[in-house]
C-alpha cells in the first residue's frame, strides 16, 4: 500500500499529513508512528499507521491538539487481514477541514487495544462491532458486549478462519 | 308513565314491560356503537383519503361492524396464567355496567327518557367514574406493566378531568337553578346555552374528549407508546366490552352535551314542525362528527401536560367562569 | 309490609353491602379489599337512593366508589407492600374478641330499638338538593366553613408530606 | 415513606413505535425512566460477511436492504467506493439520473419520518397524507428501475436502465406539487400547539456531544453544525446546483423536525435544477465486464437520508473484496439514546426515538 503513495506527483493533502505527522513526532515520539502516507485510492486521505503502543496518545493528540482538533469520529471499524488484524478509525477535524485515517496492526493471535471511547463516545457501539465480529479486546470499554449477535454466539464471523456454527445454512 | 311504574306493587307484568324496555334501549344503544363506529371509520376515512369498509354489506360496509363483533365473539377467550383471575373477569364488567347505567337519565325527547331524578346531571358523572375502577382494575389484573402503567393513568385523568367537567356545568346550574336535565333543557327553549355559556362549553368539550379517553386525551391506550394501554392482554368478548363501553360513553357524552349546551330536542325557531327526535338526532349527529373530527386531527398529548392543562388551565377558567355566572345572574336580577 | 320494589331493591342493596364488607375483611390480597369496598359504598348509595337521598348517594358514589377508592388504588399499586404476613393469633385473644363483637352487637341493638326519633313530614323527595343547600348555607354556616379549614390543612399537610419524601430522596 | 416501586420494561422487541425490531430495556419509577439500555441486532443480516463471496454488482442488491427507506443512496455509496478506487468516469447523463433517484428517495425518506413521527405523537391522519405523497415517489422510482423499494438500480459506471420516455417531465411536475402539499404539511402539524408542546425542548443535546457521539445528517445539524458531505466534500454533481444546508441551533426534538422538513425543500431545489440540466449520452462508463478493484482499501463517505453513510473496501485486487464496510449512519446515531432517555418521561421515549430516525435495517446491517 505504500507504493501508492510516493508514486505520482504529490498530493494536494501532502502538507497537512506533514503537520499532522509532525505534531505526533514532536509531542509522541519519533518512532510514535510505523508509517504514514496519501492513499491515492481514497480519496487523497492522509493515513498514519500507529504502533499498538502509541495507538491511543495519538487518538489522544489527535483528539485534543488544538490545531488539528479531530473532533468527530466518523467510523471505527476493524479487519482480519489474514497476518494481522488492523483497525481502522477515519477521523474528521472541522478545524483543518481534513479527514484522516488512523490504522493500527495488531497481534492477530491476541488482538487487544486500548478502547477510544474516553476520546470518543461515539466509538462504544463500532467498537462493540468490531469485537463482536471479529473478536477484537477494547481494553478499558465501558460496556463491551456482543451487540449484534448476542452472547451466546459462537467464534467471531468476519474472521477469515471463521467455521460456520450452523454448518446447514 | 315510568314514574307510575315505579311506585306500583311488584307484579311480573311491571317486570316484564321494565324488562322489555331495558331491551329496547339496548338495542337502540347496540344499533348505535354498530353504525357509529361505521360512521367514524367513515368519516376518518373520508378525511384521510381513504375508503374505509366497503366490502361487507355493500359498498357503504354496512355490515361491517356487524361483522366484527361477530368475530370478537367466536374469538378466543385468554387469560393470562399470571394474571389475578376474578379481577381479570369482573373488570369489564365493572367498566360496561356504568355506560349503561348512564343512558337511564339522559332524556333524548320529552317522552323518551327513563328516569327523571333530581340531580341527573351529577348522576351521570358519579356513575361514569365506577369505569374508571373497572379500568385500573383490569390494568392491574391483567399483571402486565405497560396495561398498568395504562390503568394508572386512566384513573389519574378520570380525577383531574372530572373537575373541571363538573366545575364548567355549575354555570348552567345556576342559570338553571336545577341539576335535572329535563329542567335544563326546558331552560333552553328560548336560548341555547352554548350561546350563554360559551366558555362553559369550550371547557366541557375538551374535559369529556378527556373523560371519554379519546384522542388528544388516549394517554390511557396509547398505541404508540403502551402498544393498547389497559386492555392489552383482553381478547374476544372480554376486550369488546371495553370496547363497547367507550361507545356507549361516547353516545351518553355526545347525547349529554346536546342535552347542556345545544338546547337538546327543542328545535330552532319556526322550524318545530320537524319532530323533536330529528332535531335531537341532527345536534347529536354534529356533536358526534366533531368527536371523530378532534380524533382525526389532533396529535396527543402527554401525561404530565395533561395534567398540568387540566388543574392549571382548565380548573381555573372553569372557576372564573362560575364567578363570571354569578356576577352577571345578580346584576340581570338587580334590574 | 307488603312486599314491594322498594323492600326488595333494600334487601338486596344490604346483602351486597354486607357482602362487600365480609370480603373486606376476609379476602387477603388488598386490592381484592379494595373491590369489595366498592361494591359496599355503591349498595349504601342505592340505600340512600331508596330513602329519597338522591344528592347523598350520588355524591357517595362521586366521592367514595369514585375518588377515594381510584386514590386507594393508586396508592396500592405504585407503592411497595407486604401481603398477608398477618402473625396469627393466639385463642384467647381470640375469645375476646368474639366478646367485644357480641358486647357492641347487643349494645347497637338496644341503641336502635330504643332509638326514638321524632318523625316530622318532610318533602324530601322534592328538591332534594335545594334544601341541602339551604340547610347547608343557613344553619350550618360554621360547621360547613371549617369543614374547608380542615381540608385545606389536609391539602397542605399533603403537600409537605411528599415534598419531604423527595428530599429525602435527594438525600440518600 | 411513600416510595414507588421501580420497574423494569421491556419495550419492544415487538413494540408498535420502535420501527422494527428494536428493543429497549428501561428501568421505570413511576413514569420516569431512570436507565435504558437498547438491544440491537435481531436484524442483522451479515451483509458485510456475505459480501465476502460476491462480486461488486451482486452486492448491490444487498446495500437495498440496509436503509430500506432510501435505498439509492446505499446503491450509490458502493458504487462510489468502487468508482473511486477504480478512477473511473462516470458520464454526466448517469450522474443526473443518480441524483435525481437520489434526492426523490431522500424526500420519500423524510416523507415516511414525517408521517410515522406523527403517528407516533398519536396523530394518525399526517401518515396517510405523507405517504400519499411517498406513494407518488415510489411510482416514480418503480418506473426507473423496476421495483419500489429495493430498486438495485446504480452500477459501478453508471445506472442499469436509462429514464422512460416522459420521466423526466414526471419529476419536474412532481416538484411543485410536492411545494405545495408541503405548506399543507406546515399548516396542519407545525404550528399545531399540542404538536410543538410534545416535541419542543424534548431530547436536547449540544453541538459538543453531538459531534462526539458521532452523531450526522439532521441529527448533527439541528445542534448548528453546518455540515452536509453533499455541500462539504462534494461528490457526484453535487457542486453543480444551489442548495442550502438547513440547520438549528436548538438541539431538541422540535429542530430536528424542522432541519428534514427543510430538507425536503432542499431536495425539491436539486431536483428543480437537475430536470432542468438533464444532458443526453451514455448511461455507463466503459468498465470490464467482471470488475476488479486494485489492490488497496478506500474509504467514502456520503450523505444519506440520515445522515453520513460510509463504504469501506479492503481489496487484493479480485473479483470479490477483501472486506466489505459500511459506515451505517443509524446505527452511529442510536448511540446516544440511553444518554437522552435518562431522567426522561415514559411519554418522551418515543417522542426521542422517533426523532433521532433510525432504521432497523441499517442499525443492524
Amino acid at each position: 500500500m505504500t507504493e501508492d503513495a510516493t508514486k505520482n506527483e504529490p498530493s494536494p493533502n501532502q502538507p497537512k499529513l506533514n503537520q499532522i505527522v509532525s505534531a505526533i513526532e514532536s509531542h509522541v515520539g519519533q518512532d510514535a508512528l510505523i508509517d504514514h502516507y496519501i492513499n491515492k485510492l481514497s480519496k487523497d486521505v492522509p493515513t498514519i499507521v500507529a504502533n499498538p503502543n502509541t495507538y491511543y496518545s495519538i487518538a489522544k493528540l489527535l483528539r485534543y491538539d488544538e490545531q488539528l482538533n479531530f473532533a468527530y469520529l466518523s467510523e471505527l471499524h476493524g479487519t482480519d487481514f489474514e497476518t494481522h488484524m488492523e483497525i481502522y478509525v477515519h477521523l474528521h477535524s472541522f478545524n483543518m477541514n481534513q479527514s484522516v485515517a488512523l490504522k493500527v496492526k495488531l497481534d492477530r493471535a491476541a488482538p487487544v487495544i486500548p478502547s477510544l471511547v474516553p476520546l470518543w463516545p461515539g466509538a462504544n457501539w463500532p467498537e462493540c462491532e468490531a469485537y463482536d465480529l471479529l473478536g477484537i479486546d477494547f481494553r478499558e470499554h465501558p460496556d463491551l458486549k456482543r451487540i449484534l449477535l448476542g452472547d451466546d454466539w459462537k467464534g467471531y464471523p468476519l474472521r477469515k478462519d471463521y467455521q460456520p456454527y450452523d454448518v446447514e445454512v | 308513565m315510568i314514574k307510575d311504574l315505579l311506585h306500583s306493587a311488584p307484579s311480573l307484568l311491571n317486570f316484564g314491560i321494565y324488562f322489555g324496555l331495558a331491551v329496547l334501549l339496548l338495542f337502540v344503544v347496540l344499533g348505535f356503537v354498530t353504525y357509529g363506529i361505521l360512521s367514524e371509520r367513515k368519516i376518518m376515512g373520508f378525511m384521510q383519503l381513504r375508503i374505509g369498509p366497503n366490502q361487507i354489506g355493500g359498498k357503504w360496509g354496512l355490515l361491517q361492524t356487524v361483522a366484527d363483533v361477530l368475530k370478537l365473539l367466536i374469538k378466543e377467550d385468554t387469560i393470562p396464567k399470571k394474571a389475578d383471575r376474578p379481577l381479570y373477569i369482573l373488570a369489564p364488567v365493572i367498566a360496561f355496567a356504568p355506560a349503561f347505567m348512564v343512558l337511564a337519565t339522559l332524556p333524548f325527547t320529552d317522552a323518551f327518557q327513563f328516569a327523571d331524578i333530581g340531580v341527573g346531571l351529577l348522576y351521570y358523572v358519579a356513575i361514569s367514574g365506577i369505569s374508571t375502577i373497572g379500568i385500573v382494575t383490569a390494568g392491574w389484573a391483567s399483571n402486565n406493566k405497560y396495561s398498568l402503567i395504562g390503568g394508572m393513568r386512566a384513573a389519574a385523568q378520570m380525577i383531574s378531568y372530572e373537575i373541571p367537567l363538573v366545575m364548567s356545568l355549575v354555570g348552567i346550574v345556576l342559570l338553571t337553578g336545577s341539576l335535572n336535565l329535563n329542567d335544563i333543557v326546558a331552560a333552553q327553549e328560548k336560548v341555547w346555552f352554548i350561546f350563554l355559556q360559551p366558555i362553559a362549553f369550550i371547557i366541557f368539550m375538551i374535559a369529556s374528549v378527556a373523560e371519554l379517553n379519546r384522542v388528544p386525551f388516549d394517554l390511557p391506550e396509547a398505541e404508540s407508546e403502551l402498544v393498547a394501554g389497559y386492555h392489552v392482554e383482553y381478547s374476544g368478548f372480554r376486550w369488546a366490552f371495553f370496547m363497547l363501553s367507550e361507545y356507549v360513553y361516547m353516545f351518553a357524552m355526545a347525547t349529554l352535551t346536546t342535552v347542556l349546551f345545544l338546547g337538546g330536542w327543542n328545535s330552532i325557531p319556526f322550524l318545530d314542525f320537524i319532530p323533536q327526535a330529528i332535531w335531537f338526532g341532527l345536534k347529536f349527529s354534529a356533536v358526534f362528527y366533531i368527536l371523530v373530527w378532534i380524533r382525526v386531527t389532533f396529535p396527543r398529548l402527554r401525561a404530565d401536560q395533561l395534567m398540568e392543562f387540566g388543574w392549571k388551565v382548565l380548573l381555573p377558567v372553569a372557576l372564573a367562569n362560575i364567578f363570571l355566572t354569578a356576577i352577571i345572574k345578580e346584576i340581570v336580577n338587580l334590574f | 309490609m307488603s312486599v314491594s320494589g322498594e323492600l326488595i331493591a333494600f334487601f338486596g342493596l344490604a346483602l351486597v353491602a354486607i357482602l362487600g364488607g365480609v370480603l373486606l375483611i376476609t379476602l387477603t390480597k388488598v386490592v381484592h379489599m379494595v373491590i369489595a369496598l366498592v361494591f359496599t359504598f355503591l349498595s349504601i348509595a342505592g340505600i340512600y337512593l331508596l330513602l329519597s337521598a338522591e344528592f347523598v348517594a350520588i355524591v357517595q358514589i362521586l366521592i367514595y366508589s369514585g375518588a377515594i377508592t381510584i386514590v386507594m388504588l393508586f396508592g396500592i399499586m405504585l407503592t411497595k407492600h407486604r401481603e398477608n404476613d398477618e402473625p396469627a393469633k393466639g385463642g384467647w385473644q381470640r375469645f375476646f374478641l368474639l366478646l367485644a363483637i357480641a358486647g357492641f352487637a347487643v349494645a347497637v341493638y338496644l341503641g336502635i330499638y330504643n332509638l326514638d326519633i321524632p318523625v316530622q313530614p318532610t318533602a324530601l323527595h322534592e328538591e332534594n338538593t335545594k334544601q341541602i343547600g339551604i340547610e347547608l348555607f343557613s344553619k350550618y354556616v360554621i360547621p360547613f366553613e371549617v369543614m374547608s379549614v380542615l381540608l385545606l390543612v389536609a391539602l397542605v399537610g399533603a403537600i409537605v408530606l411528599a415534598k419531604k419524601d423527595d428530599e429525602e430522596g435527594d438525600r440518600s | 415513606m411513600l416510595r414507588t416501586e421501580e420497574m423494569l420494561l421491556n419495550v419492544g422487541p415487538q413494540h408498535p413505535s420502535t420501527h422494527g425490531v428494536f428493543r429497549l430495556v428501561i428501568k421505570i419509577d413511576g413514569e420516569i425512566i431512570k436507565e435504558a439500555t437498547p438491544v440491537i441486532g435481531y436484524l442483522h443480516r451479515g451483509t458485510e460477511k456475505l459480501a465476502e463471496n460476491l462480486q461488486y454488482t451482486q452486492i448491490i442488491p444487498y446495500t437495498d436492504r440496509l436503509d430500506y427507506l432510501a435505498a439509492m443512496t446505499n446503491n450509490y455509496v458502493l458504487c462510489h467506493a468502487v468508482e473511486t478506487m477504480m478512477a473511473i468516469e462516470v458520464p454526466d447523463r448517469a450522474e443526473y439520473l443518480r441524483v435525481i433517484a437520489m434526492e426523490l428517495g431522500r424526500v420519500a425518506s423524510h416523507l415516511v419520518w414525517w408521517g410515522t413521527y406523527l403517528l407516533d405523537i398519536g396523530a394518525t391522519s399526517p401518515f396517510l397524507y405523507a405517504f400519499r405523497e411517498r406513494e407518488m415517489i415510489v411510482n416514480l422510482l418503480t418506473e426507473l428501475s423496476g421495483a419500489r423499494l429495493t430498486f438495485n438500480y446504480m452500477r459501478v459506471g453508471g445506472v442499469k436502465w436509462d429514464a422512460p420516455e416522459g420521466w423526466i417531465e414526471k419529476v419536474a411536475e412532481f416538484v411543485p406539487y410536492m411545494r405545495e402539499q408541503l405548506a399543507g404539511y406546515h399548516e396542519l402539524v407545525t404550528g399545531n400547539e399540542i404538536f410543538v408542546n410534545r416535541v419542543k425542548g424534548v431530547g436536547i443535546y449540544t453541538k459538543e456531544e453531538a459531534l462526539q457521539y458521532s452523531l450526522s445528517g439532521a441529527n448533527l445539524r439541528c445542534t448548528g453544525v453546518k455540515w452536509d458531505l453533499r455541500k462539504n466534500e462534494p461528490y457526484s454533481i453535487y457542486d453543480r446546483f444551489t442548495f442550502d444546508v438547513p440547520t438549528r441551533e436548538e438541539g431538541d426534538a422540535f429542530s430536528r423536525y424542522h432541519c428534514r422538513m427543510e430538507e425536503i425543500e432542499e431536495s425539491l431545489k436539486i431536483l428543480e435544477q437537475a430536470v432542468v440540466q438533464f444532458p443526453e449520452g451514455p448511461i455507463l462508463a466503459k468498465v470490464p465486464k467482471i470488475i476488479k478493484v486494485p489492490k488497496g482499501e478506500a474509504f467514502v463517505r456520503i450523505e444519506s437520508p440520515r445522515g453520513e453513510i460510509g463504504c469501506y473496501i479492503a481489496s487484493e485486487g479480485k473479483k470479490e473484496p477483501y472486506r466489505l464496510k459500511f459506515r451505517r449512519p443509524s446505527f452511529y446515531n442510536l448511540q446516544i439514546l440511553p444518554k437522552l432517555l435518562e431522567g426522561e418521561n415514559m411519554a418522551n421515549l418515543i417522542t426521542i426515538l422517533g426523532a433521532i430516525d433510525i432504521v432497523l435495517g441499517e442499525v443492524d446491517g
